[in-house]
């Protein structure tokens, strides 16, 4: 297929409420290479500008399911990094 | 269903949709928006939400009540600007005794702000605004939030 | 403020009188009429209170409360006749916290039904009526309420 | 005063529920001469027909308040016999 070649996998960064506001975007798709796992995520986006703000107390989802520390990711899932909820 | 509204909350509209010949006990819950936080006083404040994620965990939550007890489970959270006084979340729980009404009551307003990914930003009197955490000790407001104004 | 009221019960309206700026938490207790009883179909029921002492109790019943707790309570107990469904008792409870609001609202059911004088009849399909006991294993006609009808 | 002498001290003993209609009457006013405790009221009541299903679980009032068992009693009172309570 065309893309495997012209469109490299890449993992999509969800970012919300403080951490949109942080990176100045509420996604960032990222090459897949070298993310394996969430704390893969976590590491890249620390290295950001405004990133360094995205704290120990964060909450990682992979595809809508909230997952623990150090999950493995695939390439094509959403991966959403939730600063601590204050719903209620 | 959705879970997540941008409209204000109708408890009556809630119960309706769970209540039965035998159910007989109906606990509710409202949080509503207060006018201070950590003494500080607050004009209004902003929900916002995965959205997605938010309905899925929802679900789950209701279906997870309706299993464990023998209730039927509504909610509803606001995302969006909300005033001072008003719901921002409401949950009722209809069951055949009440032991079981307000333990299902309960365990839903617990695990909802545990586990729904939903965030609020508070604006304050004096014209900053803070994203609220509750695992932080207190609540200040960054320099970005008082410089102002990345608009979300 | 009468607590004992022929009219439906609004919580709605109950709610209002309680809260707050400062009072986030709301928990409410709906106790409505089911359609059975013990097994048997239950047609509808009229509640009959000493209602002297049932608003005196209900008073003292809101006091106690909002002193054990930063609360503020309301509630409201219908009698006369009621049909399936209607809500009998209606309680709210708003607090700073809602560890607070359920407590509080939990403790002034259990209260309400130990201390205010307030006695139920039911009516079943079959034509029998029958004064609840909850002290009473199960409920059984008396001859008297078989035969009829001394009317109250 | 004419009353001491016309009108002999009563107890006003209220019923309810099903007391009511065991005995026949939403209220009874007896002479207070014998009657100096719940006790003595409840046994009166007891012994009138269809005073027999007064049980064991009544609770007593004197004027508006929720009385122990055997609380003594004053002509002019107002005492209640409670069936077992069902509000709620």
């Amino acid at each position: 297929m065309a893309d495997s070649v012209g469109t490299p996998p890449t993992i999509r960064i969800r970012l919300f409420a403080r951490y949109a506001e942080l990176l100045g975007a509420e996604y960032l798709d990222m090459p897949a290479a070298g993310l394996s796992t969430t704390n893969d995520v976590l590491a890249r986006i620390r290295a950001l500008p405004g990133g360094a703000g995205v704290g120990e107390s964060t909450l990682v989802a992979i595809n809508l399911k909230q997952a623990a520390p150090g999950s493995p990711i695939r390439p094509g899932d959403e991966v959403a990094l939730l600063p601590p909820l204050a719903g209620g | 269903m959705a879970f997540l509204t941008r409209d204000p909350v109708h408890l009556d509209a809630l119960i309706a949709r769970i209540t039965g010949p035998d159910r007989g006990g109906v606990v509710t819950f409202l949080g509503l928006v207060r006018d201070h936080h950590e003494g500080r006083s607050v004009d209004g404040l902003e929900y916002s939400a995965y959205e997605p994620m938010a309905e899925a965990v929802c679900a789950e939550l209701i279906a997870e009540t309706e299993s464990r007890w023998p209730v039927r489970a509504a909610l509803s959270h606001r995302v969006g600007p909300l005033g001072i006084g008003e719901a921002a979340v409401a949950i009722a729980v209809a069951a055949p005794h009440r032991d079981e009404a307000f333990a299902a009551c309960r365990h839903l307003i617990e695990e909802l702000k545990r586990r729904v990914p939903i965030w609020k930003q508070e604006s304050y009197s004096d014209g900053t605004r803070c994203w609220v955490d509750p695992t932080a000790g207190s609540t200040k407001p960054s320099d970005e939030e008082r410089a102002g104004a990345r608009p979300w």
